[in-house]
């Protein structure tokens, strides 16, 4: 017999520090898996936000820095600038990327950075421990909304993917989530077409990865995953909110 | 007087507890006290450990580097707190999950306690820290054993009386241990 | 006197601000003072009081001063990066004279830095990390009940004042416990505000701003400035002194180096070697005035920080004659130990005169 | 016919494969791992397809699967 | 015959440090209608944000502040919320709102903050001389984009109310523009609806203006107001992107 | 030698960095320095570089982050509170050790201020007014020659230290012509920078970051850090002197002042008065030593600054003897003129010594 | 039947108030005002109808209308 | 050799341009110079002002309390101005815009020069700077006027041979006009 599935090359074989069943550890799979797959690894240039895959460093076999939290699109920005050639991509939570680093990813999305962002909304901030993020639902729980989000003083969860779909700069949006083997699938594809379509130097992509974070929601691992079927899949759908070629970017300076 | 402890173990092993139960008695009755857990990312790993210091001064600093001495409820915590005890000092290791040959030190007291199997005799391994707190009270009398029991249903203000019940069996089940091994 | 209960620093931090009548939080979360913001976002809605997370810590300081020029007391909290991202709304807060507390549990630094005990921003806190010629009012408590009592005295000063206060500590002193007594006592009201924005109902329309464009207008503003803080500097210093009559050597250190000097202290003296202490509470104000006339008793002063030497310039500010004057330091998360701390003592000492 | 691997001590004892095996080939082990984790083993072999929808779950890339 | 149009009594008598023609000051005036017509002057408090109206407290006889550049929303959010029976709105530009105070605009909107913005798209940086603004038009030259902006380099204008429409907390959003009297006067009515729901507290409510920056434009004014008709309206259409009663957001605390 | 040509302050720094081979610049629109964005937004395209308008100076500072890392020569230009904007992310940069150029034309603050010259921002380009144990390398032009000099210069030291580098000057510096030789030296390309992220190609992946948690390993990197910024002192002090061997007095003052200080100096030699004086051009590291050998010979030191006293901490930090020392500042925007300068010598020399 | 009072001083001759007039009642005049332009001026208020138009462009409120 | 000069009027005077070419020339004729405009805000309003300092020595302070002279081309400019002259020092003033009874001193020489007038004659009032200029020089010679006429067509690369007569025209009929006036 011969293998099928294996770690992906790119993805640095060591134990990680996420939580039993968080799935950052599936999301970094598929984004190494991307690498592998465009044979990049040697061309690739990671920037983390400040959340709880801050150490993406330690765990991808590539050249990577940390960006300041929430400004990974614009460390992301001065980077490909000077390496128009490279492959440049952004992790980044929703604390980073949909609270402090909003007008980033917006005026990086607009300009039609040529870059992918890889967003994962879990509805807290995971690694402060379950704090309200924009993202979260309306009525949850948190550690800074004890009463649960309650729109008239904590505002609505923001649809990110959505959102973004509206700039004339972006060239994929998409949402995926990873709770179940279908849906990974799913993510996987999403992933290989965003880093597809930077390679083809068509514009900003941005891929949002639905993620569970049973531990600050206070419930198994596998009630997590039952949560994101049940309950963010219907706020946050799951989808392509624009893909375009957008003449305008191509062929650049 | 002063005197200082080092507790460490697993997350969910209930260190903490057991430290705030220590300092808050010692302050009832009339000490000052710091509690200091380890925190932040060095509690990922899943590894837990509080300081907690007691005396009839004012307490200078909250951290120490050499404490008299030092409960290790897991093996990781004897490695890196064994060393640290200072000379004379005592030691509170749980054989129950940790192998006493591991141990090293010859110029320390030792109190080798199978907190979890005891605590498992009397129905709950959870209440292994309680049976180790009370050994230890009953070993450094840093504070009454009698009033840390009494003020059980303070500390666990909406907890059934069982609950109570169990927990001052732990502690004193844990106390005679540590009295008959002298 | 109330009864004592234990409480970790954060807490009574925010407890502090309650009883300081301070009924509004604006803030984004940040290790190691996140307890203050989740305690707060639970205890304010039940008494009346506003809690907004923020989307960052620029909104959360635009947000206080926006409450500020209302007329209510109102605070932030954060660390490090978050507080450096605050900077250009407390340099608009100091022009314009806006009360309010800004806490700074410090991480390590530069950068995004752990979450270790470290001293690393003294420089921010006092030299005004803004632009501009302002100072911040800085208080450096040492305990737990000093985490509760400066924090109600801040929001005093800042009113009094009209300028935003900082709690400046490290993460030790925001997450360790100790007793506390939290005084009943009937807390100062906050002050009228004749200067605040309340609609321009029975009286004529006023305005806040920082951009003074008539000849000579905006340097008086910061004249006036100055002058309020020279009455700070002579008004609202606020220090703890130890064995300063009967010593060979001053240790000056704040915050929680200021404990661990305490231990030294008292161990070193078993080997007969007798040190003073002077703690600065308030680092701006600094309390110049005590170490300039202690260093014309005393020939020997160790000054003690978790970070390279910043405080350490304060203190040589502050001494007139010629003295041996030694710095220890301990950046990036090092805690110096009580025996780190007897060893310096000892190499000053040594130290043959100048 | 297929067969896959765990790494005991990669594993973090989530059961996500176990879900996401068609054909419930998996099972939780009842001693510790190094991490301190009670980790997944597969029981038998012998029915696993290779479909590797367990190794796609695993957060913890714990798996490998041959075919 | 008696006055049937006069200086609203909430706008100072005083000469502006408008350029001639500056629209600026007609937006000024209908901000100052909209007061006097709900009778609120002695209720109202302005934020205005760091542009060319940077001294509205000058020319509004009302309590007011200077909030830093593009932080406007956040500071009304701290005002509305220790006053949340006085109105409340920020007074701002295009470099301001849509460029630098992105994050504190869109997050004040999803919080469905009740107060009112009022937002001066004229293309460019007018204090500054002239910048590109992010609502520069593809093409146009600015003293930042001497050979014209280019979308591969400098992105694509944003159009703000329909961004803002998009977003749950928001009651308003509309743009209108004022360069003739026929747009004045319907300009006129969205700035009154925008106060009118402010004061029913039924969320964020938001006017985008559209404006001639000639100087910057570097034509003569009546140059200007032509261009905003032939340039501007094809790319930022007039009209209501959001108007609805949220019941959410309704009866706060 | 090159002819001169008649250039503007903030042309002729843009000019340098063109000449210093930075071909990429990020910034956000700000007065008093509009010059230089709107100027290399016209140049940077036509020779291959990139200029991006951010949308807000936060973006700048990190873009210049990215660009840095990714091995470029980069800079960004702002003002008061567009510098205070990017602490966190200077912070960062000093961290991770990384190169880069921040301009940073004075306003007056604190808060928006207006744009009259003025040296407020002393302090936090000095103290670094982010958070943590930093310091950035800080340049201090006179004129216009120096506005391109120095600027070349800035980079060089950055790209050879890995430090973030600074230019800090007043209004007049950026809005005043002078003649100007643009020198034609082939100016030293920047340094090979094995560390910069190019994608792992032939070598092994690295990374850049601030964040350390294993033990010690965050304070080693303070402490590497702190002996960087010690060499920095050793090795790079710059500053001009005059007329320091027959004098009864001398002025310390940098930038603009110290052009005037020059002229109230040749006034009131006309009196018989013989003046000094040091002008630092790095402000840090500051030239330390030359003020404090001065001291032990010259009996009187002026300082004058645009601001309320900032490098006068500096300089008292300098001197270890007891002298006159005195200070005189014009904050707000307020131009020391040479009559008031001349004033205040005489005042110190009519001070009965100490 | 309207009439209009321009403020002279305040006018900074846009001319914005000529184009807006459906009548064609006002021009610009040419002597320098206070501020240094040349200002508007109504020609005969005796065609004014009061609409008002006028004075809702004038981006310095410097218009009154009667009716 | 060390002088200064404020030059001032409205915006569209061309009072940069004065300014400019006297450093420029000045320059050329290897004196140091420093050209010091009044910017931002103040320029708002519509008066401009810049002032020009020529050295043979190193120059101090780029802007001046007293100066030697200035130019003043609108009443606003000689009400701020006119006071700063230093004793004995020279002010043009262009009285084509400003009432000379407004003037004040009598401790400075002043030149009363209908720039505008003289430059409607020649065609386009536009040049009334140049007027001013070419009367300035010839007062001050701080620079030469030949050297100064020499050098328009660089300073003006792309403008037609008539502009550059114009010009010229307006600088030699302001000289003449000084020098008549003694
Ligand atoms: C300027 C600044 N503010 C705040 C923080 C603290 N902080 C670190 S991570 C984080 C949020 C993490 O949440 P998210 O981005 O959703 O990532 P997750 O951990 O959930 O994956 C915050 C607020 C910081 N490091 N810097
Ligand atoms: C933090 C900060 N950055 C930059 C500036 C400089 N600045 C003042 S106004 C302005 C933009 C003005 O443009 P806009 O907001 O469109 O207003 P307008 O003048 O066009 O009405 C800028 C960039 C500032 N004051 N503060
Ligand atoms: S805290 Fe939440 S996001 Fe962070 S590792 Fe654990 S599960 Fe994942
Ligand atoms: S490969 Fe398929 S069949 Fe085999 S164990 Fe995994 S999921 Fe089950
Ligand atoms: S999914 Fe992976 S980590 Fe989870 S139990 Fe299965 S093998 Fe272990
Ligand atoms: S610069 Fe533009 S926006 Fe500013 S006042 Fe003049 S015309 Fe209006
Ligand atoms: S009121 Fe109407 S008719 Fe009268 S002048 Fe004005 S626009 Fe013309
Ligand atoms: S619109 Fe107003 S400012 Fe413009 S010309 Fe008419 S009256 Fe004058
Ligand atoms: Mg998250
Ligand atoms: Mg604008």
């Amino acid at each position: 017999m011969k293998k099928v599935f294996e770690r992906p090359k790119s993805l640095v074989d060591r134990l990680t520090h996420f939580c039993p069943g968080c799935t950052h550890g599936t999301a970094h799979r598929l984004v190494a898996e991307a690498i592998d797959y465009f044979n990049v690894q040697e061309d690739t240039i990671g920037v983390s936000g400040v959340g709880c895959a801050v150490f993406m460093y330690d765990y991808f076999a590539i050249d990577a820095i940390e960006a300041p939290h929430g400004r990974a699109p614009a460390v992301a920005t001065g980077i490909k600038r000077v390496h128009p050639d490279k492959i440049v991509f952004t992790y980044q939570g929703d604390g980073d990327l949909a609270s402090i680093g909003t007008s980033e990813i917006i005026h990086t999305a607009n300009r039609g950075e040529n870059i992918t962002v890889i967003f994962i909304n879990n509805t807290v901030y995971g690694m402060t421990g379950g704090q309200m993020a924009p993202t979260t639902l309306l009525g949850q729980q948190t550690t800074t909304s004890p009463y649960g989000r309650d729109p008239r003083n904590d505002g609505f969860p923001i649809r990110m993917a959505e959102m973004l779909a509206t700039l004339e700069g972006v060239a994929y949006s998409t949402r995926a989530s990873m709770h179940n083997a279908k849906e990974v699938l799913k993510a996987k594809k999403a992933v290989k077409k965003a880093f597809e379509m930077q390679k083809e130097g068509l514009g900003f992509t941005f891929v949002e990865l639905l993620s569970a974070c049973h531990t600050n929601w206070r419930v198994k691992a596998k009630e997590g995953q039952k949560r994101v079927e049940q309950e963010l899949i219907p706020y946050f759908p799951l989808g392509v909110f624009r893909e375009k070629k957008n003449e305008h970017m191509m062929n650049r300076g | 007087m002063y005197y200082d402890v080092i507790m460490a173990g697993f997350g969910g092993q209930g260190i903490m507890l057991m430290a705030d139960m220590l300092a808050l008695i010692a302050m009832k009755e009339g000490k000052n006290v710091t509690w200091m857990p380890a925190y932040g990312v060095e509690m990922r790993g899943g590894t837990a450990n509080c300081t907690v210091i007691v005396s009839s001064e004012e307490i200078g600093s909250p951290v120490t580097g050499h404490p008299y001495s030092a409960i290790v409820m897991n093996e990781p915590s004897l490695m890196k707190y064994e060393p640290m005890v200072r000379q004379g000092g005592f030691l509170l290791i749980n054989t129950s999950l940790i192998d006493q040959k591991k141990t090293e030190r010859q110029d320390i007291e030792m109190l080798l306690l199978p907190a979890n199997d005891i605590a498992h005799e009397l129905g709950n391994t959870q209440m292994a820290n309680m049976v180790a707190l009370g050994a230890f009270i009953e070993k450094t009398k840093i504070v009454s054993l009698d009033a840390t029991i009494q003020s059980l249903p303070e500390i666990f203000p909406n907890r059934p009386p069982q609950f109570i019940k169990n927990n001052t069996k732990a502690m004193e089940t844990g106390a005679e241990f540590a009295a008959k091994k002298g | 006197m109330a009864e004592k209960i234990l409480l970790k620093g954060n807490i009574a931090l925010a407890k502090g601000a309650i009883a300081a009548g301070c009924r509004y939080y604006f803030g984004y979360p940040i290790t190691p003072q996140n307890d203050i913001p989740e305690f707060l976002s639970g205890e304010l809605p039940k008494i009346g009081g506003t809690f907004i997370q923020a989307e960052s810590e620029i909104a959360s300081i635009n947000m206080v001063m926006g409450a500020s020029a209302a007329g209510a007391r109102v605070m932030t909290s954060s660390s490090g990066p978050g507080i450096s991202l605050m900077q250009e709304g407390m340099s608009y807060m100091a022009g314009s004279e806006l009360p309010c507390l800004v806490v700074n549990v410090m991480r390590v630094g530069p950068g995004l830095g752990g979450i270790a005990p470290t001293q690393g921003d003294y420089f921010q806190a006092t030299r005004g990390g803004g632009h501009g010629d302002y100072f911040n009012i800085v208080f450096a408590p040492a305990s737990v009940q000093e985490m509760f009592d400066l924090t109600v005295k801040a929001f005093e000063l800042a009113d009094k004042y009209r300028n935003p206060a900082m709690i400046l500590c490290d993460a030790i002193l925001g997450q360790m416990k100790e007793p506390v007594v939290l005084e009943e006592r009937e807390v100062s009201k906050p002050p009228a505000k004749p200067w605040s924005l309340t609609g321009a109902s029975g009286r004529n329309p006023q305005f806040l701003k920082t951009l003074y464009l008539s000849d000579g207008e905006q340097e008086a503003h910061n004249l006036e400035l100055k002058n309020k803080y020279d009455v700070l500097r002579k008004e609202e210093v606020l220090y703890e002194e130890k064995g300063l009559n009967d010593c060979e050597v001053v240790i000056v250190a704040f915050g929680t180096v200021s404990r661990i000097a305490k231990t030294a202290i008292q161990n070193i003296k078993k080997e007969g070697i007798r040190v003073g202490l002077i703690r600065p509470v308030t680092l701006f104000p600094f309390p110049t005035e005590i170490i300039r006339k202690t260093a014309r008793n005393i020939p020997r002063i160790l000054v003690v920080e978790m970070n390279t030497g910043q405080m350490f310039e304060d203190v040589k500010l502050s001494i007139e004659n010629k003295i041996k004057i030694r710095f220890y330091g301990r950046p990036g998360g090092g805690i110096p130990t009580p025996e780190d701390i007897m060893r310096e003592i000892k190499v000053l000492i040594n130290e043959k005169s100048v | 016919m297929g067969k896959i691997i765990i790494d005991r001590d990669r594993c973090k004892g989530c059961g996500f494969c176990i879900d996401a095996c068609p054909k419930d080939l998996i099972i939780i082990t009842n001693d510790l791992n190094i991490q301190g984790y009670l980790p997944a083993k597969i029981e038998d072999n012998d029915n696993c397809t290779g479909c590797a929808l367990c190794a796609e779950v695993c957060p913890d890339v714990a798996i490998e699967v041959y075919k």
